[in-house]
């Protein structure tokens, strides 16, 4: 049977989070958030912004009408190359750049992020990299990280990692930083300390 | 201290003190009543009220009321600032009967109910402001404002239109103008404009008899290339002078009929040409423009060999049988005095390279708006042909509208002009060309009469909106159809997708700015500028056409953005003012000036060289310092740097301020 | 003026090419610019979200450690990487901007016996070499000018955006005047500072190697026989994927992509292997003058 | 309003709240003051201006008889150089002052208690800024104890600063 598909799209107050916006804006970087004046500078000067499903612009009025669910579930945040044009190009001088970093921040603490989704994963394994050795091996992180979400993947990334290797451009063992490395657990340990102080 | 002051002269204070609700302006943080009793309290108070709008003809009657039947000798009210609103309780307490400088105000408005987060917080600082005032007000004394007469003649600087429009309201109302221009024709801006919004009016056509009438108008003194260097005295009377550069061709001589510029040694022209933004070239000696008033040739005596070099075989002075030619001319200095001044001193454009984005100055077919007029007007450099740089007809245009405006890196305000410009410039060249025509818009602001109206023609015109902020221009071609084309980048906001669109021809419209040397021009003229450069109007309602000089209006652009309705608007509002001003024949005089006490006087003449208007000489008789009042302009620096304390100024003396002092901290 | 050298965690693995050839260029500059001691992770983009104010505290012992070693002048501290260079400044800037996160990092480093004050200023080696040595200076170094190689100077996002205060972030220059002084000839083309994708080939592969393509591409179409990149992301990125490229494209992408410092090193006569030209995917013999 | 970080009484001193006299010019500081009035911008409640017209009129008495009477700061706010409405007066104000400073030293008075700030007609929002500044900084220096008697050498100083100050 063939017909028209069609979907619900209408959004009632309630379902919106009215403090989704400032406690973005409160954060380094998200003071500007309400001044932005939807014009579209992010998204156009974005070089990514042709594969996602909301453009910057749009995420930027959501994020501020409180279209929380929509915004953390968007591709658009994992997206984000980090290039920081739109921060730079905003005629607002809002750090979208520094928004979308929020936005994902908060997409995985409330751990809404697509599943299998590699950049979480690949963000935690650089963490937990530096953690133990003061420094990230790019290598190994990756490796980790295909294996965690996209086993399959791991036959086709060989070819690379073995020219790697052979260039001398990807080391087995982990460089370890001089001196004492249990200095950056300490120094990352004290900055939840802190946080929680002044919270 | 305070308790046993009596009032200096001898009277006993009976203080009446009015706290304004300003509806719910101060209401609705301070509690108006708790003030009213506290009020009440405090010494040399007899009566206290609140009132809901003090500054109304109610409120006033009043305190009216209050003075003939309580005796009150002293009126404190608690409102806004003094600055908007003493003068309309000064009158009031005359018009009872009392002296006026028996008042003073508070500013629980400005300085508390608007400033203040808290209430309990706003009301303990209006307190003590209210307390100050009591206290201040008790050493006022009777004073009397000082009449001076005025000059009758005006000075208006800058001919544009605003600068024309005022002169000749002025001059048709028989007042001595002097018309002030430092290019070598008036007409400004809209003299390059080739039609008008939104009638289509051709520019020249309206400019033009307005600029001859200036001309033969026998009230106005017309100077070009000319530049205000000094100025002096103040409101009534001015002193200025002029600083008047060569145009080496005797305007009185001059007949325009460009024989000279025919035989000039160069065959051509060799200066990009101002009036044409740079897109044709005239020859040192040359026409501004054809409708150029004083219709007269000039000399550009950097360019010309005669000037520059010494060396040239002058066919130009052979070539002009009227013997205009003058090399020898100088720069001369004129001093005129004059009632007022105003000021219509224009905009700049703001400098497209500025932003890289848009490629202006890298691609040659990306042109700012005021050059698309040039190309467009039939006395232009294309003599009307709209062809590009690179000699093309262009078949697709982008206009992109809000360059360099709405941008905090650079102008955060809207130029207010630039859609309905950009507009204009779209039916042009849909008219003219047929081109296909996209326009990139933020928001688009067609706000008064038959704009919108306007837009809704231009819609028709088959012309292409796009809401989006342009991204950038550049000749990068994704596919063959944007190959050789300059490519905008730009997100339809309005559907949501990025979208790429090659053009032939980028337009910039953009924005209005300040002079570079605004800030000089108002140093000049002592008055001030707003953050983005233009001079600031006395009150952005009230006094939109006055600086905090007196005496000195604003009309035109150099105050913010406008279009032309608004600036001929606001120049007949300045000439108005102006007008009333040199009319009344007089004008009061604040009287704030110190004086010094001779009894305690030491001669030490510290004050004498602080004073920067000379008012303070020696008696060397009594070996004490004078001040000349008519000289004194009030600023009380002489009265800080006495070491005796027998400087003192009025409506500032040392009891009044150490009342007010000891009122802000010991009452609350 | 006292330089340190932080090359970070790239310039130890697949960007080794970069940090051999950086010190070899130093070395033959006679530029004193030791390696920062204990250095660490400067907690670049990955890192940012996880935890933002301790990537923050990760960059700022860096430049603890780096103020330490301050004697009369201030430290400047070299930073290859663009990610580097990038959360280096972010994190001084913000900790001027941001009274909260200059509390905690403070107070963090105190804890662990650190102290920053501000003093150490962080620099791009393009910076150094153009603002610095200074372009005569290089072009007196030059024994093996490179006649005939068309070099598009690609700057990548990190090293202009937002924090370049030593060139223009929209149309960037010193790259261009430095291959210029060894004898090349810079291209002019329109996408210096886009992105080439980098962060994202990891994770979402079709969109990071379609902007690499788009890069190569157009430099190619502008006449460009070689790429220099100042950034180790950029580098691998632009380079190791471009088998990949040919097959999702269809086309013949072949251009090599070496790191400015490399050039230099050529241009000065280094010897390859101590510019680790060996390390690269795409040889570099094939364009002239690189041989 | 979110941005706007109003100094309440901060940790510390017991919730002491500074009283701080303020005297502004008629032209630039007090015209700055109501836009800042007309803009709403809050800003701290603790300071409490005093209009002259211009800040050349400002002399250490009246600085040193606020500080006396109970401020526990003093902020002075003038035309930018070259901006006086009176040609010069703030400059002159400018030169007491910083000699003003120096004998504050002497008389162990912090010299963070009085603070001079050129604000022009247009910028409200440094009045914002600058209040909250002060009233910051006063809240760390705790209350200003001057409320006794006025000490003679403190009238010479004041004297002294003012003819010193005079020389242009």
């Amino acid at each position: 049977m063939s017909s028209l598909q069609i979907q619900v799209r209408i959004k009632h107050q309630e379902e919106l989070d009215p403090d989704f916006a400032n406690s973005i804006a409160a954060l380094p970087g998200g003071e500007n958030l309400s001044r932005c004046i939807q014009c579209g500078t992010c998204s156009s000067t974005c070089p990514v912004s042709l594969y996602m499903d909301y453009t910057p612009r749009r995420i930027i009025a959501m994020t501020r009408a409180g279209f929380k669910q929509e915004v953390l579930a968007s591709n658009t945040i994992w997206l984000c190359a980090s290039c920081y044009e739109c921060t730079v190009d905003c005629p607002r001088e809002i750090k979208v750049t520094d928004i979308m970093y929020a936005l994902k921040r908060r997409a995985m603490e409330e751990k809404v992020y697509p599943k299998r989704f590699p950049t979480p994963v690949l963000a935690k394994e650089f963490f937990k990299s530096v953690l133990k050795t003061g420094r990230s091996n790019e290598g190994l992180t990756v490796t980790w990280m295909i294996l965690k979400t996209a086993p399959l993947n791991m036959l086709k990334q060989m070819g690379l990692g073995l020219k790697l290797l052979l260039r001398g451009r990807m080391a087995l063992g982990v460089e370890k930083m001089e001196g004492d490395p249990t200095q950056i657990r300490r120094l990352m340990e004290q900055v939840e300390v802190e946080e929680k102080k002044t919270h | 201290m305070f308790m046993e002051n009596k009032a200096s002269d001898g009277e006993q204070p009976r203080v009446g003190v009015y706290v304004c609700y300003c509806g719910m302006n101060i209401a609705s943080k301070v509690d108006v009543e708790a003030l009213r009793q506290f009020a009440e309290k405090l010494p040399n108070v007899v009566v206290s009220r609140t009132y809901k709008f003090m500054c109304s003809d109610p409120g006033q009657e009043l305190i009216a009321q209050d003075i003939k039947e309580q005796k009150l000798n002293r009126i404190v009210v608690a409102s806004c600032s003094p600055l908007l609103h003493d003068a309309t309780f000064r009158k009031a307490c005359a018009k009872a009967g009392l002296n006026p400088f028996y008042f003073t105000m508070a500013n629980i408005r400005e300085q508390v109910s608007w400033v203040t987060a808290n209430s309990a917080a706003a009301t303990k600082k209006a307190k003590a402001l209210v307390a100050a005032a009591v206290a201040r007000v008790a050493m006022h004394e009777a004073l009397e404002k000082k009449r001076v007469p005025v000059h009758a003649d005006v000075m208006v600087v800058g001919a544009g239109i605003s600068g024309i429009h005022a002169a000749l309201l002025l001059a048709n109302a028989g007042k001595k103008v002097y018309l002030v221009e430092r290019e070598p024709s008036i007409g400004g801006h809209m003299g390059q404009l080739d039609k008008t919004f939104p009638t289509l009016d051709c520019s020249a056509c309206i400019l033009t008899p307005k600029m001859s009438e200036v001309k033969n108008h026998p009230n106005i003194t017309l100077w070009t290339l000319s530049d205000v260097q000094e100025v002096s005295g103040f409101s009534g009377n001015f002193k200025v002078k002029v600083k008047r550069n060569p145009r080496f061709v005797k305007l009185e001589l001059c007949v325009a009929c460009g024989q000279c510029v025919e035989a000039c040694v160069f065959k051509e022209g060799r200066v990009p040409d101002e009036y044409n933004i740079g897109l044709s070239k005239h020859k040192p000696i040359y026409m501004p423009f054809p409708q150029a008033t004083p219709a007269s040739v000039l000399i550009d005596p950097n360019a010309c060999l005669k000037l520059s070099r010494g060396k040239c075989a002058s066919k130009c002075v052979e070539a002009c049988d009227r013997a205009a030619i003058d090399f020898e001319q100088k720069v001369e200095y004129s001093e005129v005095e004059v009632g007022a001044i105003i000021l219509a001193t224009g905009y700049q454009l703001f400098d497209a390279t500025k932003m890289p984005e848009y490629g202006y100055g890298k691609y040659p077919n990306v042109y700012t708006m005021i050059e698309l007029e040039r190309l467009v007007n039939a006395a232009g450099p294309t003599q009307g042909e709209i062809v590009m740089r690179d000699g093309r007809k262009p078949k697709r245009v982008g206009i992109i509208h809000c360059v360099g405006s709405r941008d905090k890196r650079h102008h955060p305000y809207c130029s207010g002009v630039c859609c309905m410009v950009s507009l204009k410039m779209a039916h042009l060249m849909r008219e003219r060309i047929d081109a296909e025509v996209f326009n990139f818009y933020i928001d688009m602001r067609t706000t008064l009469k038959g704009y919108e109206e306007f837009y809704d023609r231009v819609l028709h015109d088959g012309v292409n909106f796009v809401r989006g902020r342009v991204a950038e221009v550049t000749d990068w071609a994704m596919t063959p159809g944007e190959e050789g084309k300059l490519v905008i980048r730009v997100e339809d906001t309005l559907i949501g997708v990025v979208r790429r669109i090659p053009v032939d021809m980028v337009v910039l419209a953009t924005a209005m700015e300040a002079h570079d040397d605004a800030d000089d021009v108002r140093r000049k003229f002592n008055i001030s500028c707003s953050k983005e450069g233009w001079f600031l109007e006395r009150h952005p309602k009230l006094a939109p056409v006055s600086t905090f000089s007196d005496g000195i209006f604003l009309a035109g652009v150099c105050q913010g953005p406008k279009d032309i309705p608004e600036s001929v608007a606001q120049a007949g509002a300045a000439a108005a003012e102006a007008l009333s001003l040199v009319d009344k024949g007089f004008v009061e005089i604040e009287p704030n000036s110190a004086w010094i006490d001779a009894d305690t006087c030491s001669g030490c003449k510290t004050c004498i060289p602080l004073c920067p208007y000379h008012a303070i000489s020696r008696d060397e008789q009594k070996k004490v310092a004078v001040v000349n009042e008519a000289l004194c302009k009030g600023c009380g620096t002489c009265v800080g740097a006495c070491p005796s304390g027998s400087a003192q100024q009025k409506l500032f003396t040392d009891q009044q301020l150490h009342q007010e002092i000891e009122g802000v901290l010991n009452y609350v | 003026m006292r330089y340190l050298y932080y090359p970070g965690c790239s310039l130890k693995g697949t960007g080794k090419a970069y940090d051999e050839s950086l010190v070899a260029v130093f070395d033959k500059l006679g530029m004193d610019a030791k390696e920062l001691p204990g250095w660490n992770c400067c907690g670049a983009t990955a890192y940012m979200s996880v935890d933002e104010t301790k990537a923050f505290a990760l960059a700022a012992r860096n430049l603890a450690l780096a103020e330490q070693e301050n004697g009369s002048d201030p430290i400047h501290l070299i930073a290859p990487c663009a990610a580097c260079y990038l959360v280096l400044n972010k994190v001084q800037k913000y900790m001027a901007e941001y009274g909260h996160l200059r509390e905690v990092i403070a107070n963090s480093l105190k804890a662990v016996g650190l102290n920053y004050h501000g003093t150490v200023k962080v620099r791009h080696p393009l910076d150094v070499f153009v603002n610095d040595i200074g372009l005569d200076k290089i072009k007196a170094a030059v024994s093996h000018p490179l006649k005939g190689l068309k070099v598009a100077s690609y700057y990548g996002c990190q090293v202009v955006r937002p924090y370049a205060e030593f060139d223009d972030q929209y149309n960037p220059q010193t790259m261009d005047q430095l291959m210029n002084a060894l004898g090349a000839d810079a291209v002019d083309w329109p996408l210096k500072t886009r992105c080439c994708g980098g962060t994202l080939t990891g994770t979402v592969e079709e969109a990071g190697l379609r902007m690499s393509y788009i890069l190569l591409k157009e430099a190619s179409k502008r006449g460009a026989n070689i790429m220099a990149t100042a950034c180790p992301l950029c580098q691998f990125n632009l380079e190791c994927y471009q088998g990949k490229m040919r097959g999702t494209f269809g086309d013949s992408i072949d251009l090599p992509v070496a790191f400015f410092t490399q050039i230099m090193g050529r241009a000065f006569g280094l010897e390859a292997k101590r510019i680790g030209l060996q390390r690269l995917f795409v040889p570099v013999k094939a364009a002239p003058a690189m041989a | 309003m979110s941005n706007l970080s109003l100094p309440q009484a901060a940790a510390g001193n017991g919730g002491f709240e500074p009283r701080i006299v303020a005297f502004f010019c008629n032209w630039c500081t007090y015209t700055a003051s109501d836009l800042a009035g007309i803009s709403r911008m809050t800003y701290a409640p603790n300071t409490r201006v005093i209009r002259v017209m211009c800040s050349g009129r400002i002399e250490p008495q009246l600085i040193l008889a606020a500080l006396r009477k109970g401020a526990d700061g003093v902020l002075i706010g003038g035309c930018h150089p070259g901006d006086c409405h009176y040609q010069v007066g703030n400059y002159k104000c400018l030169r007491r002052f910083k000699l003003l400073k120096r004998y504050f030293e002497q008389m162990g008075i912090e010299p963070e208690r009085v603070r001079l700030e050129w604000i022009a007609a247009s910028e409200g929002d440094k009045v914002q800024k600058v209040t909250n500044e002060m009233v910051e900084q006063v809240r760390k220096l705790g209350p200003l104890n001057l409320a006794e008697a006025p000490k003679p050498h403190h009238q010479a100083a004041a004297c002294a600063v003012a003819a010193e100050g005079a020389v242009s």
